[in-house]
């Protein structure tokens, strides 16, 4: 079973690489682009079979490593 | 005082750290491997400089999780000492022991060079070697030191007076209201970004980061 | 099965010579796996084979040299039971694909070459070169590599102090990327490859074993399938921390007696590691690949034994201290696997699954190696610069000179490198000629530079190999400290074309004669052929890595200056425009005759200035390089933020031109330094003072504002990147 | 109409942060977890409100500039 983990600063932080990626695309003639945010994808093999439980596990490391909660915000999802 | 350095892997200043507390405190610290889960009997706990664990997912993420930190945290809810440098500023946000967060720098690249600091208080026994509104200098090195914490959480720490350090000479990572370091609610606890430890000897270009270590050996 | 033939071979890069000899060694068909090995040990990369007659010409020995070339990095005596281990190597190919892991992974390989043998890296140094900065992919090349540079050398902790970059539209498709490490090692505990002991256990250590970079010649084969994106051969991606690990373990275990030998796993991985380590102790090795530490599944001999996964050692152990040796290694949370043993039948055997991959003698591998004298047509010598026009005033020459991507300040760059970590760094970029790096616990230090004027070899080879070696040589001089040993790296075109191994054999024909004359040996490089694109070589770019050492660390000068100075010009100056930078930026040409290297004077000028810096009598110091004596002295100001009057009469070509074997220093008492030059018979003037303000005064009265200056120095890298 | 890119080092790529967060969660107790990797995810606004379009020119953008398609490939979903 597979969970992927996405990790993106919450909203009111500043995004600085989202900042310079906005700016880049801009620059490159990407006139359509509006804010951009960056984050991070962490995708994760689970022995786990429970489909529920993979979810519980890998929102439990999401908490307890994947994401910093002071500055970050995670989702889970779990693919086949 | 006596001090104890943390190893964890891929820190990469505790050379630098060492060669100032010999220096200041006329004694070897000790250090302390990360796996142990006890401190020895000291009285400072120092975090050193690098990239733990590469820095990988996000700087001081891991090392935040490494058995002796669970000691650490006694160590200071016990009152002790921290200091925190770079990497182990963030180490200890990425921890709780301070709070905030350190992002990646404003411009997007690694920033090495001296900066200046101005020394916010000088009544705490890291920073009694100032005077209040001193201004020195300190190498920086790092590429994650924009600091950043909610709004409530910043008023605070200005409120509480807890901000150690700010950029005397601009505000080049992005850190919210030039914070360079900052103190934890009993001041026992201190992260900063800039290297002290890197100014410790006239050959190496000043003695400007001696004044922390002399005063830490004095109390 | 893939049918091993001459076609096969040629596709693997082996001629039909080659495979020749490979049948003749062999007896008969060699396997797939040995054909890889044969392909990769007689490359180019590994078996020197159209540089090694040339490079034989280089002195290699002082009294001080530990091991020259031959070794994983090179090794001098530096005093007090001392050794500095260096070495540069480039990544040139990788760093055009991937910028930022070309170049990170090129720090990382070079690192190994030097704590294989022992020493803890304590500098880096970069000698980059690109393309024409107008053109966007020279902008991407430019970040990548800096970024990557930085990425790799800032996290495993090793000071960046030092480098050089150049730009010019014959590296547009072909970027240099030279990276040199420094290390120090107690000269009673250095460790070499020369493995030792029937039946001693072959270890591996470090990051498990990819499918990276395996030679290009594996996408004939039709074991891969081109459209299949999983097998192909892919780029090497660093993990500093990993590397960092290895550092750490490495050197904790070779405080131990546990290591007979020890080789990095650098190009051509466990190949080339395994048969040199045989080779050069004539002992033979048997290796098990089902023990190999692998990162992807499935993977056939071939691939592991010609992988170039990063990070990894190989290593020959007393069997009974293996397990102790495991303890170290698994701490640092490395891998470790023992992999094979040592035997004595002179052959390397792999097997794989049960099966014999390879089965090869390791003599004639080595010893048949192809050697080739190729055909040298020499580089015609260039006629002599004529008299220039040219009214440029001498300030606006001088504000646009210090302005242009070849002479701005690179801040933008060492400003994104770590060059104080480690605590040791007594100069860091742009505050002496060569940087100085303390020796932790005693009060002697390095003094590290490096350099290459390519367009100087492109017009006169041996003249620009000889500059190479000279300048570095200076650089090292104008700190006050001894230059001792050089490491180099021959960045070339197509060895097969007879004008390009001409300007090869020439370079190293003027090198040889400057480290002679300088006693200033070679005792490591590296040679990076074929950097063409569509057939346009590259400038000939033999880069030069110098070490010296000053024995009082205390006595040091940079090339800041201060009020209350004397500024007195040593050395002969003729005013030599002739592939000069004024020549090519304010003129627009290209040509003449480069500035011919005195050989005896550089010798004379350096010894004489060393002597007086080490005296005390010299409060700054700096050579006279790139863009001539105006641009020295206004680079002295600048990083003493200090006002100079000049006085010396002279036109553009005095003011602008390139002669060698000169230096600007800065004294208390110009008389006393002119008495003492003109008793040695060293020419040196007065040239002027410096003065408590912010302005360069030229010797016509016109006056630059420091910050005007400053800001000309400072803008292009920051422009150009905003 | 937003667009998520995901940027992912192809397979056969070395990840060291992949690997070393997967240490890290065995060390954390989660033995469970098998192969980790981690990517990058950049999430745009675009001023597009043809989903087919704005996937194109999200793609065009990740081939351009979000991803580093020697060692990387990516993946675009339209979001409303
Ligand atoms: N790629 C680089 N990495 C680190 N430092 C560099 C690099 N390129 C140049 N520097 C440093 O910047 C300073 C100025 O470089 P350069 O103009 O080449 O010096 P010089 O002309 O004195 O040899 C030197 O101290 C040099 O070591
Ligand atoms: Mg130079």
């Amino acid at each position: 079973m597979k969970a992927i983990v996405n990790v993106m600063l919450k909203n009111g932080v500043l995004d600085p690489q989202g900042k310079a990626i906005e700016h880049a695309l801009h620059n490159l003639g990407f006139a359509q682009v509006g804010e951009v945010r960056m984050g991070k994808v962490i995708e994760l093999e689970l022995a786990e079979i429970d489909p529920a439980k993979a979810k519980a596990a890998a929102e439990e490391m999401a908490r307890k490593l994947l994401a910093n909660t002071v500055i970050e915000s995670f989702k889970v999802e779990i693919a086949a | 005082m006596k001090a104890a350095i943390l190893h964890f892997p891929g820190i990469n200043r505790e050379r630098d750290m060492i060669i100032a507390v010999r220096q200041s405190f006329g004694a070897e610290p000790q250090i302390v491997w990360h796996k142990e889960t006890e401190l020895p009997a000291v009285d400072l706990v120092i975090l050193p400089g690098g990239f733990s664990f590469g820095d990988y997912l996000r700087c001081g993420a891991m090392a935040a999780q490494s058995p002796i930190m669970q000691a650490v945290k006694r160590h200071a809810e016990r009152g002790g000492y921290v200091l925190g440098v770079c990497n182990g500023f963030q180490i200890l946000t990425e921890a709780g022991l301070l709070p905030g967060a350190l992002l990646r720098n404003a411009g997007l690249r690694f920033l090495s060079m001296d900066t200046l600091l101005r020394v916010e208080r000088n009544d705490t026994v890291f920073t009694k070697g100032w005077a209040k509104g001193a201004t020195f200098r300190a190498p920086m090195a790092h590429g994650d030191g924009n600091y950043t914490a909610d709004v409530a959480t910043l008023d605070r720490l200005e409120g509480e007076n807890l901000v150690a350090f700010r950029y005397a000479d601009g505000n080049r990572n992005g850190s919210a209201r030039d914070i360079a370091g900052i103190f934890s609610s009993n001041l026992r606890v201190l992260g900063l970004m800039p290297h002290p430890e890197n100014l410790v000897d006239p050959l190496l270009g000043g003695t400007d980061g001696k004044p922390l270590f002399d005063a830490l050996a004095a109390a | 099965m893939t049918q091993v033939n001459a076609d096969l071979a040629k596709s693997f890069g082996l001629n039909a010579e080659e495979w020749g000899k490979v049948l003749e060694i062999m007896g008969r068909e060699p396997t797939f796996t040995e054909l890889g090995i044969f392909s990769v040990m007689w490359s180019e990369h590994c078996s020197y084979k159209s540089s090694r007659v040339w490079l034989k010409e280089l002195p290699t020995k002082a009294p001080w040299v530990i091991h020259g070339p031959g070794e994983n990095a090179g090794v001098i005596d530096i005093g007090e039971g001392l050794a500095a281990v260096f070495k540069m190597e480039s990544h040139n190919h990788p760093s055009f694909i991937e910028p930022y892991q070309g170049a990170a992974t090129g720090v990382g390989g070079i690192l190994r070459d030097v704590f294989t043998m022992g020493a803890r890296p304590i500098a880096n140094l970069n000698a980059l070169r690109f393309g024409d900065p107008k053109l966007p992919v020279t902008k991407r090349v430019v970040d990548g590599v800096v970024r990557g540079i930085g990425g790799y050398g800032n996290c495993v902790g090793v000071p960046t102090v030092g480098g050089e970059v150049n730009f010019h539209p014959a590296y547009n498709g072909n970027p240099l990327v030279n990276a040199m490490t420094v290390g120090i090692a107690r000269t009673d505990k250095i460790f070499l490859s020369a493995a030792a002991g029937v039946g001693n256990p072959v270890v591996y250590v470090g990051s498990k074993t990819g499918r990276d970079g395996i030679h290009g010649a594996t996408m004939a084969s039709t074991e891969f399938d081109a459209s299949s994106e999983e097998k192909r051969p892919t780029v090497q991606v660093g993990d500093p921390f990993t590397e960092k690990l290895l550092i750490e373990a490495c050197l904790e275990l070779m405080q131990t007696d546990a290591i007979v030998a020890i080789q990095d796993m650098g190009a051509a991985g466990l190949t080339s590691s395994s048969v040199e380590m045989a080779g050069k102790g004539g002992v033979g090795i048997e290796l098990v690949l089902d023990d190999v530490p692998q990162r992807e599944t499935g993977m056939s001999a071939y691939e592991m034994m010609l992988s170039e996964s990063q990070e990894r050692m190989l290593l020959v152990l007393k069997p009974e201290r293996s397990e102790m040796a495991r303890a170290i290694i698994e701490k640092w949370d490395l891998d470790y696997a023992i992999i094979g043993h040592i035997t004595d039948s002179g052959r390397i055997v792999v097997k794989h699954k049960g099966a014999i991959e390879a089965d090869i003698p390791l003599a004639p591998l080595s010893d048949a190696a192809p050697l080739y004298r190729r055909p040298t047509a020499e580089t015609p010598k260039p006629a002599k610069l004529g008299p220039v026009e040219g009214s440029t005033p001498l300030d606006q020459a001088l504000l646009k000179l210090i302005a242009c991507p070849d002479l701005c300040s690179r801040r933008w760059i060492y400003d994104q490198y770590d060059s104080t970590v480690g605590g040791q760094t007594v100069k860091r970029p742009a505050q002496a000629d060569a940087a100085i790096v303390r020796l932790e616990g005693t009060n002697r230090a390095l003094a590290i530079t490096t350099d290459v004027t390519p367009r100087y070899v492109v017009a006169d080879p041996e003249e620009g190999g000889k500059q190479a070696v000279a300048e570095t040589w200076r650089n090292i001089t104008a700190t006050g400290a001894l230059p001792l040993a050089i490491t180099d790296n021959m960045n070339f075109g197509n060895p097969e074309k007879p004008e390009i191994m001409g300007q090869f054999a020439s370079a190293i024909k003027g090198m040889a004669a400057a480290c002679e004359a300088l006693d200033y040996p070679v005792v490591s490089g590296n040679v990076s052929l074929y950097n063409e694109t569509e057939g346009r070589p590259i400038l000939p770019t033999p880069a030069i890595g110098g070490v010296g050492v000053i024995n009082d660390v205390s006595k040091a000068v940079g090339y800041a200056i201060a009020p209350g100075q004397e500024l007195v010009l040593v050395g002969q100056t003729h005013g030599e425009l002739g592939c000069s930078l004024y020549l090519r930026e304010i003129l627009g040409r290209e040509d003449g005759a480069p500035p011919p290297v005195d050989l005896d004077a550089e010798r004379r000028n350096g010894d004489f200035v060393r002597a007086q810096i080490l005296a005390g009598h010299v409060a700054a110091c700096h050579d006279i390089a790139d863009g001539g004596l105006l641009i020295a002295v206004a680079e002295m100001a600048l990083a003493g933020d200090t006002g100079v009057e000049l006085a010396a009469a002279g036109d553009a070509a005095f003011w602008f031109g390139e002669d060698q074997a000169r230096y600007v220093v800065a004294v208390r008492d110009a008389a006393a330094l002119l008495k003492a030059a003109a008793a040695a018979g060293i020419p040196a003037q007065r040239i002027g003072h410096t003065v408590n303000s912010d302005k360069l005064t030229l010797p016509n009265g016109v006056a630059i504002s420091l910050a005007q200056l400053r800001d000309a120095h400072e803008g292009f890298f920051p422009r150009w990147f905003a």
